[in-house]
């Protein structure tokens, strides 16, 4: 209860305090500190959860379950550590005059309200409020990608902005219209809206409206989760915004709206019946996994190529939520899971390269282990566990979701397979180049952060080798509620 | 393994090597009767053996222990060979040591060390030599191995003895899978012993010489036994042929009486493949280098043709 | 009890980060030995699994030795033994790389190689198999700021993953859903014919990308030269193993039941991959490229003779499918015992002239004597010459040819005889091959002034070099005891045994089924050649007492003989390349007659790389090139996307 | 007043609605559209208010007040700001092929009436019948977004796209509940004033609004 609150508060007061103050020298070390509280506060929650299991508060307005206790746990997680990232990264920035004070104000408000969005959508027992916060979201990253004023980064905030704006009013129609069938059954009123209510009569409910919700709802937040052909926003935002946001995107907010898609699709999949759903997030996984894997072959942004890498992830994780089951949920789990952990460390490598090397285009980036061996050896190792080599975790989702696919889906393995491989060459090869070889980086004047990246990649290790029982257990409750 | 059959082995061991030279002779003098040349006498290879024996040894300067070792290795295999391959009598203790794949392992070992001894001083001569020596043997292993792979089938086994064995006991039976097997025979060991039309033995003509150009750095009581153990080899092959398709005579085992039959059988085989021998040589004519393959393609052709006839009309 | 072992590499792995290379290699090598023996131990008695607290939640880590994976440990342990030793001279004398870095790998990758032996869960396993893909990759981009090296390296790994993918979709196919990953479960899931042959041509090319089946080598040639010669020696005499573990595990082991057109593809590809590598083998110039085509022959030759056991296994003639498979065993080992030799003698060579091009060598075995004559036994044994360890396996595999006949299939048996020849012909080109490759390295006159300095390799190099050709040695003299000790394998994976065969004549004679069927006496070769050669020597002495003098070598009276004169390697290829040319795609250019300076020049490259991996790279650069367009740029287009999917969906469900 | 006579007038607005939105996708003045838009959010109120006095919905009547004050009065308010800060006044643009678009807009009204039939028959709602205009309405708004080429033209189909789908919530069911709506009105005042900033934004970066300025990040050469 009160960690709950605590967890939806302290980043929206570290939200305001900051746009009051974040002009002050201390503003990037008080954002570090909100964080912190912020992950205190949700591993509070999480033990709270743990020890009583789901809970209901504040008339109705909050729940906790295994789903999204964990998430939140990782988005607390993540965003401390991105925050540590960013102290440096910006004030590098700073240095190099391509950020105002006044917009690293702008910058440190914006980070904690978007923590506070991601924290609301996971939270909220409504899913009205869901779609709200999902938007707040949107608005609040929508000025941090446009930060740096140039040319690109408004156009792609632009973008950003319009394609998930209109993406997600489809996905506020498609809550319209679940909410019509909802009424029928629990009466007018807000608990109509409830997920606690809503999975109580999930089955009760009305197929064909439910059936055209769910497309609403798969188009709308389909297009922030980044699945194409809706995902063209995503690089592009990616590439423009400072790399902390890039961070944060890619590990966060994504994973927020596949939370979002998941929790529908359960529900639909009940009333529905026939397995309609599922197929639709197999095809789009499926289509977004070989879509990302082309790109990937041809990219000469990091950035870029990374984000493109995202929507591959996301891809193989809706995959995984499409084919159902608790073997292949617990596998979309932890693929979430063990993606944003890696993701959000590869971008924090890439941003400190970027720094060194002063560009983006990775035919300018050469021989990184020179001079910057931990930067090299990070940009390196979390590749390799991106690419789903073992012993990390993703490689663990991997085995889980490519086996099982293997066996109830086999007409998708040959896609899986040419869509890794792609990727693999693709990814693989630009990593080589940029890590290995000759120099071209240079000294900068403040040491890395390089603590966020490592103590990422040590953690997806582990997942790979060892989860721990009682995060397993979440994730086979989860799995078990989801699959 | 009684004293008598080591007796017997030694016998035949020691007859082959004794023997080798003399069969050698036998060939020339045909050769040279069908060319009507003036024959040179039966013993001449002896005298030649004998002159290079007292001979003292040049060596070139670089040339190192394995140039000095590599004639006793070669004579070494060949008198091995000698004692493997039923002459005169099945039941030899050392036949059950090695069967035809072994065999030709053993010629294989045997001509590795004669190709690397002739690369050893480093002369243009001695690399052509072994690389076409090489080539040649690789040619014609397959070739051989489908010959060796009618009789096989027939005797249900791979050792000599047994396909003697299978051969001379019971009733005279014509294998026509055997003629085929038999043709491509005579070509491999044509071209495995350096005959004509593969190679010519009696000529030092750089550009078409094969197995003397790596002789050409020996001298003395090296090139003695290299010369030996040729002769040898060409009788072994000669053996070989005998036992897979014209056994009839060999002593079957414990019968002594039949060890002297046998030695005269052998005898008169000896000289009836010679004969035959020296007149193909007559007949051919060397060919270039590159028409081997064709020549061992078809050997193996054959060899395969007699492997399809048997399971076609004897099976 | 293999935990000793075990718990050495992986205790060896984190400490490396002090500069004691020689110690941890030395470490590592009595880790080797221990492996040898625990290997041997382990062939007799029966499996013993444990199960550790790692690994995925319901499914910790599954660890099982069983004599076929204890064979495999103590081929391993022989051949890590011996480059640990090598290597704790090699890397010490500069080896290029980080030592600390090249030492954690080196052990991070033995470790994983023995993990993929013990593994007796997918998930396992395949972690195991990719940290070894892994940790192999570091090594060979150890000097990773050449072009070409990383060029290796990538090509490697992307193989190395793809196959990978691929043995885990044979994974995905032998699991019954629900987490039965473990062996064990596998064994017992009732699988259709259907999905069995799925999962056999899956596990085929998996293990090929690893193993280097044909068209899946082309890594191979590539990585063997990037890679530090210790390293190549692994690769290729350890690591190329484990895939054929593998292919044996999954198909001998998992799959229940075997049809018998499996075998004849595996025989079909292993003789195509065997010839493939033997002709490339022969013309090659630079001997790490050499030595890797030779290793490409011996794994065709090696699945060669997994598939006959596959054929007689189908067929239920299971005390033949036991003598291909003691043939295929005793070859993995042969072929790890001589073929790591030989790369750690390239290795000494390179460290004692920095050369590793054939055209640059030469007339060695006066400089370093040592290393020549290991390496000479390393070369008749590679050559399969009797009495070597070499013959022993490729006589039983003969033997096996030509019981084949038996088989109850016409079209088999008419055609199988046919491949013993093509087998034939490989052995004999590989006799070609290392013929070359010793006479051009060591012998003849030193092609390069600079060799004339070179000095013989170290006491650890030496040792290691001898320590392997001793077991080369060994294994061919007394195959029969081997062959008894493997026996429980041949029960375990198509049960039948060789005992009573074995058993039949004395322990000097091997025989395949029957001691008339065939049988084969090294001992009785050496000693009578041996005996031959001290009687011959003896007597020639005691009878013909001659002097010997040294005179320069016979020039037919030319009088300018230099070392330019010899025979080069391309020379020594030239035949093979004449008469192979169609297997090739080599560019050869003759001067002109009237060209001032005349240059002859001829590229041997491979053709498969031509024909089947640059059109599938173009078809990705196309097909991405295409996608490419999506990404448009205008917003507008952007919206029409979402608005047609949405319209689409929404067609869909209604 | 008998509910027949409602549920016309209902149906009757609604008609207009769809009317305006028809007008909003063929008008070029950009002043004209704001007015439009305007006009729409007047005539949802209107709507929503019947709706609410025949069916005493006592939180209807703050969805009237909502929209009253924020999408008659507010939004529309800012627009005209910033058009005259942007001084856009006179601005007027080319709307591709009119006549295509406009039967491209009819389809989409048939499609999305044969798309909400199933479900306004299971409404149970007196005016279920307009939920096929309000989709409509939300699709041919994404189709004037697909269509504008200049950024506030642009950023008003989202706008009434938003009212496109307060209508649908009106008509399918009576209105969503209370915090809803008023999160979904703050994110809708939000939006409009970050749209301001990046008028100016983009203004001062490519001088003009035309958004075929922003096409320079693509993934083909």
């Amino acid at each position: 209860m009160t960690e709950l609150l605590l967890v939806l508060c302290l980043p929206l007061i570290g939200a305001f305090t900051l746009g009051l103050r974040g002009d002050r020298p201390w503003a990037a070390e008080a954002n570090a500190s909100f964080s912190l509280l912020t992950l205190l506060a949700a591993l509070a929650l999480t033990a709270r959860v743990m020890s009583l299991g789901p809970q209901v508060v504040l008339a109705e307005l909050f729940f906790v379950d295994a789903f999204n206790v964990f998430l939140v746990a990782l988005t607390a997680f993540v965003g401390f550590t991105t925050s540590l990232f960013s102290r440096v990264y910006m004030r590098v920035e700073q240095d190099r005059g391509r950020v105002t004070v006044r917009r690293l104000r702008l910058y440190h408000a914006m980070y904690q309200m978007f923590m506070f969005t991601m924290f609301l959508a996971l939270l909220t027992n409504n899913v009205g409020i869901l779609w709200v916060a999902l938007e707040a979201a949107t608005l609040a990253t929508v000025l941090l990608v446009s930060l740096y004023r140039t040319p690109e980064s408004i156009e792609a905030a632009w973008k950003y902005f319009i394609l998930c704006g209109v993406g997600i009013a489809q996905a506020l129609f498609g809550t319209i219209l679940l909410y019509v069938a909802a009424e029928r059954v629990l009466g007018a009123g807000g608990s109509a809206l409830l997920w606690t209510h809503l999975y109580e009569v999930k089955d009760q409910l009305e197929p064909t409206v439910l059936g055209i919700a769910f497309v609403f709802l798969l188009v709308g937040y389909g297009t922030k989760v980044g699945l194409a052909p809706l995902h063209n926003w995503l690089p592009d935002a990616h590439a423009e915004g400072p790399t902390p946001i890039s961070a944060v995107l890619s590990g966060l907010l994504l994973n927020v709206a596949l939370y979002a898609v998941v929790r529908n699709k359960v529900l639909v999949d009940a009333a529905v019946g026939n397995h309609l759903p599922g197929y639709l997030m197999m095809g789009f996984g499926l289509l977004s996994v070989l879509v990302a894997a082309f790109f990937l072959y041809r990219q000469k942004d990091v950035k870029r190529l990374f984000a493109y890498s995202s929507i591959e992830h996301m891809g193989i994780a809706t995959f995984a939520f499409g084919m159902g089951g608790p073997v292949a949920a617990f596998g979309g789990l932890l693929h979430m899971t063990a993606h944003s952990l890696t993701k959000s460390a590869i971008f924090f490598a890439v941003g400190h390269a970027v720094q060194k090397t002063g560009t983006q285009v990775m035919s300018d980036i050469r021989g990184l282990i020179h001079h910057s061996p931990a930067v090299g050896w990070g940009l390196m190792i979390g590749g390799i566990a991106i690419l789903g080599i073992p012993p990390f975790g993703v490689f663990a989702s991997e085995f889980i979701i490519l086996t099982t696919a293997m066996r109830d889906h086999p007409w998708a393995a040959p896609v899986l397979l040419l869509g890794l491989g792609v990727a693999f060459a693709a990814i693989f090869t630009r990593l080589q180049a940029m890590v290995f070889g000759d120099t071209t980086a240079k000294r900068l004047p403040r040491p890395p952060a390089l603590l966020p990246v490592f103590v990422h990649l040590l953690l997806v290790l582990v997942l790979g080798l060892y989860i721990p029982p009682y995060l397993a257990a979440w994730y086979r409750q989860a799995a078990a509620m989801i699959g | 393994m009684s004293f008598s059959h080591v007796l017997l082995q030694l016998i035949q061991g020691l007859l082959a090597v004794a023997l080798a030279p003399l069969v050698l002779g036998w060939v020339n003098q045909c050769r040279a009767w069908l060319q009507n040349r003036s024959a040179p006498s039966l013993l001449q290879p002896y005298r030649v053996l004998l002159k290079l024996l007292r001979k003292e040894i040049v060596l070139a300067h670089n040339a190192s222990w394995l140039l000095r070792c590599a004639p006793y290795v070669v004579f070494a295999c060949m008198v091995l060979a000698a004692c493997i391959v039923p002459l005169v009598a099945t039941d030899l203790p050392f036949s059950l040591a090695a069967d035809v794949i072994a065999l030709v392992g053993l010629f294989a070992l045997a001509r590795v060390f004669m190709a690397l001894a002739a690369m050893d001083v480093g002369t243009a001569f001695g690399t052509l030599g072994s690389r076409r020596e090489m080539l040649i043997a690789a040619l014609a292993e397959p070739a051989l191995l489908m010959v060796f792979f009618t009789p096989a089938l027939i005797g249900h086994s791979t050792a000599l003895p047994n396909i003697v064995e299978t051969f001379t006991t019971g009733p005279l039976q014509l294998y026509p899978s055997m003629a085929f097997a038999a043709v491509a025979f005579i070509m491999v060991l044509l071209a495995e012993n350096a005959r004509i039309p593969v190679d010519n033995p009696s000529t030092h003509l750089e550009l078409t010489m094969v197995h003397e150009a790596m002789l050409l750095e020996y001298s003395g009581r090296h090139l003695a036994l290299m010369d030996w153990a040729h002769a040898l080899k060409l009788m072994v092959y000669m053996a070989i042929g005998i036992a897979l398709f014209l056994p009839w005579g060999i002593a079957r085992p414990h019968d002594w009486l039949g060890v002297p039959l046998a030695l005269i059988a052998m005898v008169v085989k000896l000289m009836a493949i010679g004969a035959g021998l020296a007149l193909l040589e007559t007949l051919a004519a060397k060919m270039r280098i590159f028409k081997v393959p064709e020549f061992l393609g078809m050997a193996f052709m054959l060899a395969v043709l007699g492997m399809l006839i048997h399971f076609l009309v004897e099976a | 009890m293999f935990w000793l072992a075990l718990g050495l590499f992986g205790l060896a792995a984190p400490v490396e980060r002090g500069r004691h290379a020689r110690l941890f290699f030395s470490l590592s090598a009595i880790g080797g030995v221990v492996l040898t023996v625990v290997g041997l131990a382990g062939l007799g008695n029966w499996p013993q699994a444990m199960v550790l607290g790692l690994g995925l939640p319901d499914l910790p880590f599954h660890v099982r030795v069983d004599p076929l994976s204890s064979f495999f440990i103590l081929l391993l342990g022989v051949a890590s033994a011996a480059v640990s030793v090598f290597s704790a001279g090699y890397f010490e004398r500069g080896g290029g790389g980080d030592i600390r870095l090249v030492c954690l790998q080196y052990h991070v990758f033995l470790a994983s190689m023995v993990m993929v032996l013990v593994a007796d869960d997918a998930y396992l396993f395949m972690v195991a198999w990719e940290s070894m893909a892994l940790a192999s990759y570091f090594l060979v981009i150890t000097d990773h700021r050449v072009a070409e090296i990383r060029r290796a390296g990538f090509i490697y790994l992307v193989v190395a993953h793809l196959g990978a993918i691929a043995i885990l979709l044979a994974f995905g196919v032998l699991q019954l859903g629900q987490w039965t990953y473990t062996f064990d479960a596998m064994r017992n899931a009732p699988l259709s014919t259907g999905w069995g042959a799925v999962a056999f041509l899956l596990a085929l090319i998996g293990f090929g990308a690893k193993a280097g089946f044909l068209p899946l080598h082309i890594w191979l040639p590539e990585a063997h030269p990037a890679a530090p010669s210790p390293v190549s020696a692994l690769m290729s005499g350890v690591m190329l193993k484990t895939a054929v573990y593998g292919l044996l595990r999954v198909s001998f082991d998992l799959l229940q039941v075997q049809v018998w057109w499996w075998g004849v593809l595996a025989l079909a590809v292993g003789l195509a991959t065997a010839f493939y590598g033997a002709v490339f083998a022969a013309v090659q110039t630079d001997m790490k490229r050499l030595l890797a085509y030779s290793s490409i022959e011996n794994i065709g030759v090696i699945l060669t003779g997994v598939g006959l056991a596959l054929v007689f296994h189908a067929y239920a003639m299971n005390l033949l499918a036991a003598v291909a498979l003691a043939a295929t065993l005793y070859h993995c080992l042969n072929h790890a015992l001589f073929k790591t030799l030989l790369f750690l003698a390239t290795g000494a060579v390179m460290h004692a002239t920095r050369q590793r091009s054939l055209g640059k060598l030469g007339g060695l075995i006066g400089r370093m004597p040592w290393v020549a004559a290991l390496a000479l036994i390393g070369t008749l044994a590679i050559a399969g010459l009797p009495p070597l360890n070499g013959f022993v396996s490729e006589w039983l595999l003969f033997q096996s040819f030509l019981l084949s006949p038996g088989l109850p299939n016409s079209y088999l048996n008419m055609f199988i005889p046919i491949g013993t020849a093509l087998l034939a012909l490989v052995v004999a080109l590989s006799g070609y091959v290392m013929v070359k490759f010793f006479g051009v390295v060591f012998l003849g006159l030193p092609r390069e002034e600079s060799l004339r300095e070179a000095h013989d390799a170290g006491m650890a190099e030496r040792v290691a070099m001898g320590w392997l050709a001793a077991w080369c040695v060994v294994l061919g003299l007394v195959p029969v005891l081997f062959l008894r000790a493997l026996d429980p394998i041949f029960q375990l994976m198509v049960g039948a045994t060789l005992r009573d065969s074995l058993d039949a004549s004395s322990w000097m004679f091997v025989t395949a089924v029957s001691p008339e069927q065939a049988s084969y006496s090294p001992i009785v070769f050496l000693l009578v050649i041996v005996a031959v050669i001290v009687l011959g020597g003896l007597g020639l002495r005691r009878w013909f007492s001659v002097q010997r003098r040294r005179a320069p070598a016979w020039d037919c009276g030319f009088g300018k003989r230099n070392a330019r004169m010899q025979d080069t390697a391309e020379g020594y290829g030239q035949p093979i390349k004449q008469i192979f040319q169609v297997f090739l795609r080599l560019d050869r250019h003759h001067p002109s007659p009237f060209d001032p300076r005349p240059r002859y020049h001829s590229r041997i490259e491979d053709p498969i790389w031509e024909r089947l991996y640059v059109p599938v790279a173009r078809l990705v650069d196309r097909l991405s090139a295409l996608v490419g367009v999506v990404q448009h740029g205008r917003i507008a287009v952007y919206l029409v996307y979402s608005f047609l999917t949405l319209l689409l969906l929404l067609a869909l469900i209604l | 007043m008998s509910t027949p006579l409602v549920g016309q007038i209902i149906n009757l607005l609604a008609a207009v609605l769809l009317l305006i939105v028809f007008a909003m996708l063929a008008q070029r003045r950009l002043l004209r559209l704001i007015h439009l838009f305007a006009l729409q959010g007047a005539v949802l109120t209107l709507n929503t208010l019947v709706v609410a006095v025949t069916l005493h919905q006592s939180h209807l009547y703050f969805s009237v007040i909502l929209n009253l004050v924020l999408k008659v009065i507010v939004l529309p308010w800012i627009l005209i700001r910033l058009v005259d800060r942007l001084d856009l006044r006179r601005d007027a643009e080319s709307v591709g092929n009119l006549p295509l678009i406009m039967l491209v807009a009819v389809v989409l009204v048939i499609l999305s009436f044969n798309v909400a039939l199933p479900i306004s028959e299971l409404a149970g709602t007196m005016t279920r019948g307009t939920l096929g205009i309000a989709m409509a309405s939300v699709l041919i708004s994404f189709l004037m977004m697909i269509t504008r080429r200049k950024a506030v033209a642009q950023v008003i189909g989202f706008l009434s796209m938003e009212n496109g789908l307060f209508f649908a919530a009106t008509s399918a069911t009576y209105g969503m509940p209370m915090v809803v709506e008023l999160g979904i009105a703050l994110d809708v005042l939000v939006a409009t004033f970050i749209f301001g900033i990046f008028f100016f934004q983009i203004r001062e970066t490519f001088d003009s609004l035309d958004i075929r300025n922003l096409e320079n990040l693509k993934d083909r050469e």
